[in-house]
Parts: structure tokens; C-alpha cells; sequence
């Protein structure tokens, strides 16, 4: 049985890569399981300087889902070259470096100083709900898309990722756009923008008032976004957004994704990507599957 | 540390709305006091493990000190023996423990949890005092009795000291008692009346924080607080950080 | 302590609304409880002739909440007017007919039909995602959202609640967009579109093949878009999305609800509407409320 | 038709995956063979209601024939003795029974749950016909075979007749059997074949259908299947319906 993927020209050994923001640099689940099993690791949103994030509460927990606002804490692009980058290097999962930015500029930079390192793609995180400037404006109108994809693509050496935010009228408009910017692949979803209240203290539940909706509650937008996009444009599809099991890897490659992201199941349990990896041959037998890439789009809709 | 299925040998209503809830694992490492664990709530909608300090541990055993609170703790407090359970432990830092030294202990409420083990390891030099809303409410008074001088305080006075279990230390310090070290462990008030009186009195004093957290292990920035001026990890850097760099 | 709400001069006996769809014309929970008790009932979506629906499986289960596909089965407004209306009339609950169109013809005379009745509210569905042509395509487009209403608004006599989808980028501007056409109040959110997926027979689960989202799953996401909207326009709010129980219609009305509707919860449950409103002072208590007004909008944010 | 809350008095596994699930509780209803009832199951993540045939009543006592499918009848599985459940019942029309008619019943797999009070109303001039996968798959012969003559079928043959139940209906009927009515309920082949089979012999034929469902009471409209060329409620205006009006 197959489950090697190729994404753009990278090829992975399986298709389940940690999701950005929820699994730091893969130092912590190391001491879990080797990280290497992994098809890949996408980093913790970089920024081009450090970032302290936001402050107060940053979690809560909802039904079959939580709400974040970790709102980008990173150490800089610098540190995490220094400091992380040859770890994930080492680690043998494929390394995508996940690139936020507040301005075209920004994102231009960081490109291209990640062009210089040995990462092996590079995913722009267009669509980050929990900054105030950048973040997920730029995800939204299909045109500002399009602009900072194609500013990205023409200061990136890498492959590139462009990761989309749900919290739209028609994704697949800006799956075309980014597409049409020189993105080489697309990652979807981001998290859904909500929010959570404490009735006793009348006040919201996380620091920032608005956080990301994430979990298995957002599976089902998930799969609908990822079919959307998968008949909309013809770069590859990274799928996201509630997965916790080897069964879910496979509902969001029949809706067209070439490989998946694990987010918020690695928080349930620091088990879960080995486990979901370590069960993706046996439900692919279950469904009669021999070669993983054979089914990734192929839903009978 | 690491990932572990344990199975309840016990879990009792010890004072109302508090468990003891004690498992036996196989294969733990030693733990210290003032580490806790990720317990999976046993509700298939809740998404999240919750945090709840290591009590006492021993070969292949750990006993937790939970309050009901919401939906996760509430199914936590119904699980019976036999029951399995996952859990990540021993996670954080824990308190630091210095062999010889003179320590104070403070505790509010379940803010006790933590801080037998650390009684333990301090090896008899030391005092605790742990305060509660009413003698109703006073836990394992017993068991920190054994491991040493303890005094129970309550709001109310219904049982030991009345008054916080600040104000007990302090008056013991007046009396001429001189820690070396205070570790505490409680409501914000009552860390910061601590964090206070050993900063007056230039006891080195250690704090264990409490912050709502995602994967307890350090990965996902989601327990941050404020230490010496950066935003923090308290499961992984903490929970238990020197007074001096916290703002309460 | 009061629980009596008064939306744009109707007055409800509590702020408990059920919401179309999930309560057939009422008759059905009647079987189990007095549905007079309710602040209101919401009809299932009327159109101006009789519709069958789709086909196949309607219903999907997802974490914490469902998908349906039901695509506006109704037996039409004159249907409605005789066999259905005298029995929500006499129930006691404030009666609201939700309305739906293919077209802003379609809107207009059933606006028109509507007003000549004894309903006390017209609820305008611009916003189903399970119909082919009109539909949600009426509530994406802001400009659209205000057309519809506006025409609505020219060829009705009782007050207008616009219902608002969130399948969109901005839901603040869709609220304005409905307020500056005319619009009494809005009501959101309607269903998230989602898909759910059979990986043994490679299917989507719906016949349909999307199917809206709804249940404790959305209710983040709701939260967030009620208190959006609350700060766009001044018309009352009528929130709902995942409410389950008491203490949710409260975390509602401090986010701008004015009142609130309970949908997948009677699926859930059949005495689900009956005991939020049976738990609502005791929640009022805990909560140290007297007239639940006050708190409407008031989230320390 | 009613909401109750119903302790459970026995839960155990007759034949792999199936459960007979037993339960007590206060003011039931009459309830007949075909109606159903809504079943709670205990997962927090679980939004809707399960829907299962009442395979037996008494008073104050309601039996269900359950298979293990997914999450929802799995954590129906695992119910103990005195464990608490909500139930909405009795659902639907059920089979209408004609006194002193000839019944044929034909189940297939769990399909035979409603049909078992069905046989008992028909009052003794009744032919079963249950079939099943292989002997290991049997369930409730003995129950059967005290409320009408029974012919346990099985694909494999390796109890009672082989094939499918309805060839051996056909088999009897070809024999000089003549039921006035037959009463189906199982796979959708089997359905098929039955409404065939009764549809060329000119005998009245009921069929119980199957679909996914929210509300269970009739006010969704997620349930529907074309009756007479119309979007019906299964639910409400069946589960049961004339072979000939249906399509499968
Ligand atoms: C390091 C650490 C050690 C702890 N040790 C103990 C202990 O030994 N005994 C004890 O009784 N409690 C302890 N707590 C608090 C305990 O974790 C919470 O009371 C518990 O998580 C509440 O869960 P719930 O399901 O009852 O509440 P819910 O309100 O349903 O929980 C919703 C979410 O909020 C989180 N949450 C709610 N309240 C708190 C809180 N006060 N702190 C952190 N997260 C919270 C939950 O973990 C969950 O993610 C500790 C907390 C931390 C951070
Ligand atoms: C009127 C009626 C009577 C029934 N009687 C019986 C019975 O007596 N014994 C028995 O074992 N089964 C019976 N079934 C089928 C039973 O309802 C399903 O097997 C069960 O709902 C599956 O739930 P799950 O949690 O195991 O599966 P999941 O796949 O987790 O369920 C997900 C959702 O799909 C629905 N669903 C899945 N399969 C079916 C199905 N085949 N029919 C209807 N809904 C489905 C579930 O109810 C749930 O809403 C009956 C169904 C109907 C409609
Ligand atoms: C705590 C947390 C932090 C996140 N940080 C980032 C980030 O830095 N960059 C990014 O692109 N996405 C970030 N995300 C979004 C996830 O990568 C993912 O898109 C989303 O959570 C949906 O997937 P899931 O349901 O599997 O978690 C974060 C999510 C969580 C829960
Ligand atoms: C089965 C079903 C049918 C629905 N039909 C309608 C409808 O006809 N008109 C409408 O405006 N909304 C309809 N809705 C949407 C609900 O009224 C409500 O907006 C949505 O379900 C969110 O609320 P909830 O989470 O409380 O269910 C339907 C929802 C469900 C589940
Ligand atoms: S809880 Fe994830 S970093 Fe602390
Ligand atoms: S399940 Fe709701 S109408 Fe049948």
C-alpha cells in the first residue's frame, strides 16, 4: 500500500502534516513519538520580528471545538532559523515554514529570507483571525488575495502554500485568486471567526473577545471549502479543520485534498498524528484503498 | 513525561464538590510536587484535557484533588473503579525544593493539591498553612499533618486559625518563624497577599500559576502569562515561577 | 422578575422563539407540552406554491451538531393559511411566518398574501443554503439583501424580520444592508453550509450533497456574528445558533439578542423549548437579573 | 406518544453486535408492533436521537433489538443495569393488524424487532419468516416461534431454511399458503422482493421504511421517502406503508 504524497515536487510520507499553531516546532511531541513519522510539520505563524502575541485568556474550550487567540507569539524569523529550523531539519517530516505578515512588505521579506534556509515549503498564513492589522484582511477580498500571493511569489525560491480563511462568501473565488497570484498549492481552513461568553462575569471568555473555531465542530465547512476549491482551481489541496482520526484523512482527500493538516487534535491528544499515521494503512484497506493518491478527489458527488 | 492509561482504584466525594481520585498507572517516572497532569475528560464533546495538579504520587500511582467545576470535572468526578482514563504526566515544573531549607507552605482551597508532594520532599523542616472557606470545606488536613506542621485556617474560624492563611504565616514570622523559602498555591487574592509578604520580608518565595491551557506540553502558546515581562508558558516554563517575575 | 420581550411592538411572553424548520406549525410538540407557553413560534419556510423538496438522505449527524438538506418542503402559503395558521394563531405564541423566495416577485406576493392573514411577524428567509435558485443567493451580496428587503418591505403590513445567512464575509454589512431596506429586525444566523462524507461508499452522506450546519457546534460563531451585528444597526436582534439551554439565551441577549430562537435543540430533544423557558428565571437568578431586557447588548467587551 | 425517562434492566449481547436492550418505566402507553421510539444516547457529541423499532411492551417495559452501528447505538451498547435514558415513544402508525387474518411476516435481520408484537396482535393465524445471515446471527427464535410458526432462515444454510426469507414465503405460498396480508421489514432487497412477491399475488403488503431522522415526531422534515409520488414523512405518516404505494 502506497501513502506517499507529492505536493508540488515535495514528496512526503504520508499525507499528514501537523497543523501550524498547534504542534510549536515538533520539539514538544518529540518527546512523545518521532516527529519524523510525520509527512510533515507546518511551523508556528512567523513573524518578520518577535511577537508577544495577545494577552489574558487565550483558550476556550466549546462544543467539539475551541476558540483561540494566541494572536501570532512567535520569536521572529531569525530565531526560528537559529534556533528551530535545524531541529525540523533533522527531524525527517517534511518542513513548511508557516509566513504571517502585516503588510505586503512584510511578507515579501519573509519570503524571501526563508528562500535563503533549507525549508521546504513555505505556507503564507493570509488568514489569521487574531491580529489586529494583516492577518486575515489580507485572506478576504479575492484581489488583496491575489496581490500578496503574486508579491510572496515573486520573493519566494520555495514552494508555495497559501493558506485560506473560511470566514468568506466564496472561497473558491479565493482559491482562484491566490492561484492566479502563483500560489503552487492552497491550505484550507484557517479557523472560523467566534466567540465565547462567561454569563456570570458578563464578559467574553478569551482576552482578545473574538478567537478561531477549530476542532471537529468545523469538519463539516471543512469538507464543503476543500471540494469547493478542489473544482475551482488545479494547484493541490492541503485539507484542514477537525480532523482526529485516519478516517477523517481520507473524507478530506475524497473531497479533493492531496494531503492533510492536524490541528486541534494534537491538543485532545499529544498522541494523535502518530496514531492517525499509524492507522491510515488499515483504514485504507477497510475502504479498498492500495495507493492513498488514487482516491483525492474522487467522491462520487 | 509522557502519555499514560490509568485505571480508577478510587474516587471519593472527599469534602463537597472535591474528588480524590486515585489511579494506578504502570510505568511512571518519579514526579515531583507541583507538576500536574492533562486528564481526558471522559465527554465525547469536550475537546480539551484538563490540568489538574499531581497530589500524591508513589510507584505506579497518583491521586488528584479535583473540584467540580464545569462539564469536564463533573464527568471526571463520575468515573468509577475500573474506569480507564488517559493522562499526560508529569508535566511542568514544579516546585523547587531546597534539601536542608527552612520552607513555608501556603495553600488556598484546592490550591492544596500541589503542595503536599512539596511538603513531602522538604523533609519536616517545615510549616503549612492551608486555608479554607469553612471547616466544611478542609481537606486532607490529615495527610499534611504528616508532613508537617500544619495549620488549617478557615474564613469563618469554624476549625483552626480564622482569618486567610497569609495572615497565620505572617503572624507566625512575627513571632520570629524565618523561612528560607515559601511556595504557594491558590486564588489570585491570596497569591498575591503571599507574593506580597514574602517580597516585604525577602523570602525567596515561589509561585504556581494557573492559566487555561490547550495542549499542556508547551506547543500551542494558549497558556500564556506574563513573566518578567513576556508572555509565557505556564504549563512547560511553569506552572511555578519566583514571585518576583510574576504580576498578579 | 420579566421575561416578557417586546420586538418591534409585538410583544412575547419570553424571549424563547422556535425557530422555522425544526418546528413543523407547532402541532406536532404540542403532543408534549403547551406550545403556548412559548415567546413565539417561527414557521417552517413558506412558499407561494406547494414544494416537495429534495430527494434522499436529508439528515447527517456531525460532532455537536447535523447537517440538513430538507430544501424548503412546505405545502405553500394558501395551504399554510388555512390548515396551519388558525392552530398557531390560537396557540398563544406569537406567530411568525418565515417566508422564501425564488425570486423578489416571489417575495412580494407572498409578503402581500402574509399581510392580509393575523401572523404577527414576517420572517424574510433570504438565507437557505438548500435551494437550488434563489434562496441564499439573495443573502450574500449586500446590495441584494437590501433589494430583497426593500421589495419585501414595499408589499408588507406587519413587521419584517430579515433572516441573515453566515456564509459570508462580513455579516455587519448585510445587516445594514437589510436595515437601510427596511428591515424591523434581523434574525441570525441561519445554517453554516457544510458536507458531510461516506468514505466506505465514497458518497456525500446528502442527497443533496451539502446540507446546512447547525446545532451547539455553531453557537461560537453565532455569538460573534450577533455581537457584530448588534454594533452595525439599531433594529432589535433575534439571535439563535446552537442554544440548548437557558443559560445560552442569556450568553445571547448580552451579545445584542433582543430574543432568540431554538432549532436543532427540539430535534435533540422534543422538550427542549419548554425547558429553556421553564429554566429561564432560575438562570436570571444566578445570574443576578431582574427584567431581561437589561441585559440585552451588555457584554463587557 | 410521550417523553420518558426509562431505567434499564438488562442489556446483553444475543448475538454478535446485538443488543436486547430491556427497560422499565412509568406511565407508558399501548404501544403496537411497527411503532418506534426515540432513543437518547449517552454522547455528549451526539445531537440526534436514535430511532429503533419497539421490539417488545408490557406494561411499564419496552424491548429494544439493537444493532452496533456507529458511535451512537455503541454507547447505547454499554448501558448498565440502572442506568437512566430518555426515550420518545411510542412513534409512528405501526402495522395495521386485521383480526382474524392471515399473516405472513417476513424480517431479515434486525429488521424482525418490530415485527414481533406485530405476530403476537395477529392473534396465532400467523407464518414468520425470519432470515438472517448464518446461525450465529439468529436472534429471538424461541420469542418468535411462541407467537406464530416460525421458519428461521439463513443464507448460508447453516440453520433452518436456506436462502432468503422471502423464497421460502414464496416456496409456502406456491404450496397453497394464502395469507391476506404480509408484513415486511429488513434490507431494502428484501423489501424489494417482498413488495414483489405480495404486488404479483395480489396480497396485501406492509412494509416498514427505514431513513435518517431528526425530529422523529414530524416536524423536521428530514425524514421523508416518496409515498404516492410524494415527499412523506416517515416518521409520522409511517414508519409502515402499502408496499404499493412506495418506491424502493
Ligand atoms: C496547572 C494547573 C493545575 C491545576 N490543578 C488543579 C487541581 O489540582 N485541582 C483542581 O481542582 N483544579 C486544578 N486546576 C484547575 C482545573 O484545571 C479547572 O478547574 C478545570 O480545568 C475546569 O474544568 P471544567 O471542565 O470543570 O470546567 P469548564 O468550565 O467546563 O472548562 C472549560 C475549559 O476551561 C478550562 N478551565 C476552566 N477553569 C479553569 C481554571 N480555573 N484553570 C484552568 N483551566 C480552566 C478547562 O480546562 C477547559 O479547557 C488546575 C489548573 C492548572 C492550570
Ligand atoms: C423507524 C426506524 C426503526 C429502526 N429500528 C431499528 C431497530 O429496531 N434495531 C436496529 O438495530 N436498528 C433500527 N433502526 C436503524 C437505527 O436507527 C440505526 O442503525 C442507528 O440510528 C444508527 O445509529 P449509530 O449511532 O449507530 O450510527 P451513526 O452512523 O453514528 O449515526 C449517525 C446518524 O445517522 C443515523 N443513521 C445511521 N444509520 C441509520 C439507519 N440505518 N437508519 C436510520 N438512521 C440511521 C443515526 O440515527 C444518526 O442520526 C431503525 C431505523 C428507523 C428509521
Ligand atoms: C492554538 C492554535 C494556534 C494556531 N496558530 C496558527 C498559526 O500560527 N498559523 C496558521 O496558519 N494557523 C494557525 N492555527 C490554525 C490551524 O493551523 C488550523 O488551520 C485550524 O486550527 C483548523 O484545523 P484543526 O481543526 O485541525 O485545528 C492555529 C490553531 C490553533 C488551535
Ligand atoms: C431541519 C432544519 C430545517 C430548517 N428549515 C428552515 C427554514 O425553512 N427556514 C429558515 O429560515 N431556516 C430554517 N432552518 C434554520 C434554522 O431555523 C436555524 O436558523 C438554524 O438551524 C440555526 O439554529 P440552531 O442551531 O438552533 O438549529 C432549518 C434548520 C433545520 C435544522
Ligand atoms: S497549553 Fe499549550 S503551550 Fe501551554
Ligand atoms: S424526523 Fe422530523 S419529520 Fe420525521
Amino acid at each position: 500500500m502506497n501513502t506517499r504524497v507529492n505536493i508540488c515536487g515535495v514528496e512526503l510520507k504520508n499525507p499528514v502534516i501537523a497543523a501550524s499553531g498547534t504542534f510549536g516546532f515538533g520539539r514538544e511531541y518529540n518527546e512523545f513519538y518521532d516527529v519524523g513519522m510525520l509527512g510533515g510539520i507546518s511551523s508556528k505563524g512567523l513573524t518578520l520580528l518577535p511577537r508577544e502575541g495577545n494577552d489574558g485568556v487565550r483558550i476556550a474550550e466549546t462544543p467539539s471545538g475551541i476558540l483561540n487567540c494566541v494572536g501570532l507569539q512567535n520569536p521572529g524569523v531569525e530565531a526560528f532559523i537559529e534556533r528551530e529550523l535545524p531541529f525540523m531539519r533533522e527531524s525527517g517530516a517534511v518542513v513548511i515554514a508557516n509566513a504571517a505578515g502585516s503588510s505586503l512588505q512584510d511578507y515579501e521579506k519573509i519570503c524571501e529570507r526563508l528562500s535563503e534556509t533549507d525549508v521546504d515549503m513555505i505556507e503564507l498564513n493570509i488568514s489569521c483571525p487574531n491580529v489586529r492589522c494583516g492577518g486575515m484582511s489580507f485572506g478576504v477580498l479575492p484581489s488583496s488575495v491575489e496581490e500578496v500571493t503574486r508579491a510572496a511569489r515573486s520573493h519566494c525560491s520555495k514552494p508555495l502554500i497559501v493558506k485560506l480563511t473560511p470566514n468568506v462568501s466564496d472561497i473558491a473565488d479565493n482559491a482562484r485568486a491566490a492561484e492566479n497570484g502563483g500560489a503552487d498549492a492552497v491550505s484550507l481552513i484557517n479557523t472560523l471567526t467566534g466567540m465565547a461568553v462567561d454569563v456570570y462575569t458578563r464578559r467574553p471568555v478569551l482576552g482578545n473577545v473574538t478567537g478561531g473555531l477549530s476542532g471537529p465542530c468545523v469538519k463539516p465547512v471543512a469538507l464543503r471549502m476543500v471540494r469547493q476549491v478542489y473544482k475551482a482551481v488545479s494547484v493541490p489541496i492541503i485539507g484542514l479543520g477537525g480532523i482526529t482520526s485516519a478516517r477523517d484523512v481520507l473524507e478530506f482527500m475524497l473531497c479533493g485534498a492531496a494531503a492533510v493538516q492536524v490541528g486541534t487534535a494534537n491538543l485532545s491528544d499529544p498522541l494523535a498524528c502518530a496514531d492517525i499515521v499509524n492507522g491510515l494503512t488499515a483504514e485504507m484497506e477497510k475502504c479498498r484503498i492500495d495507493d492513498i493518491n488514487d482516491i483525492v478527489g474522487k467522491l462520487l458527488d | 513525561m509522557n502519555d499514560f492509561t490509568g485505571e480508577v482504584i478510587a474516587n471519593s466525594e472527599i469534602a463537597p464538590g472535591a474528588f480524590l481520585l486515585e489511579m494506578s498507572f504502570s510505568g511512571l517516572p518519579e514526579m515531583r510536587g507541583g507538576q500536574f497532569a492533562m486528564l481526558e475528560p471522559p465527554r465525547d464533546d469536550c475537546v480539551l484535557r484538563r490540568p489538574l495538579g499531581i497530589c500524591m504520587a508513589a510507584p505506579d500511582y497518583a491521586a488528584f484533588l479535583m473540584q467540580v467545576k464545569g462539564g469536564g470535572t463533573e464527568a471526571i468526578s463520575r468515573l468509577e473503579c475500573g474506569d480507564t482514563l488517559r493522562v499526560t504526566m508529569p508535566l511542568g515544573n514544579g516546585f523547587p525544593v531546597k534539601p536542608g531549607a527552612t520552607a513555608a507552605i501556603v495553600g488556598g482551597g484546592f490550591g492544596i493539591a500541589p503542595l503536599y508532594m512539596t511538603a513531602a520532599e522538604c523533609g519536616g523542616n517545615v510549616r503549612i498553612y492551608n486555608g479554607f472557606a469553612t471547616a466544611k470545606q478542609v481537606m486532607l488536613a490529615d495527610r499534611f499533618a504528616a508532613v508537617g506542621r500544619l495549620t488549617v485556617c478557615t474564613d469563618d474560624g469554624s476549625r483552626g486559625y480564622r482569618g486567610y492563611p497569609v495572615d497565620a504565616l505572617a503572624e507566625d514570622m512575627d513571632g520570629g518563624f524565618v523561612p528560607d523559602v515559601i511556595y504557594c498555591c491558590g486564588p489570585e487574592p491570596l497569591m498575591r497577599a503571599v507574593k506580597k509578604l514574602g517580597e516585604e520580608r525577602g523570602v525567596e518565595t515561589y509561585l504556581s500559576l494557573e492559566q487555561r491551557m490547550g495542549c499542556g506540553v508547551g506547543a500551542c502558546l494558549t497558556c500564556t502569562c506574563k513573566v518578567a515581562g513576556h508572555n509565557t508558558r505556564v504549563c512547560k516554563d511553569g506552572p511555578v515561577f519566583r514571585s518576583t517575575e510574576v504580576y498578579l
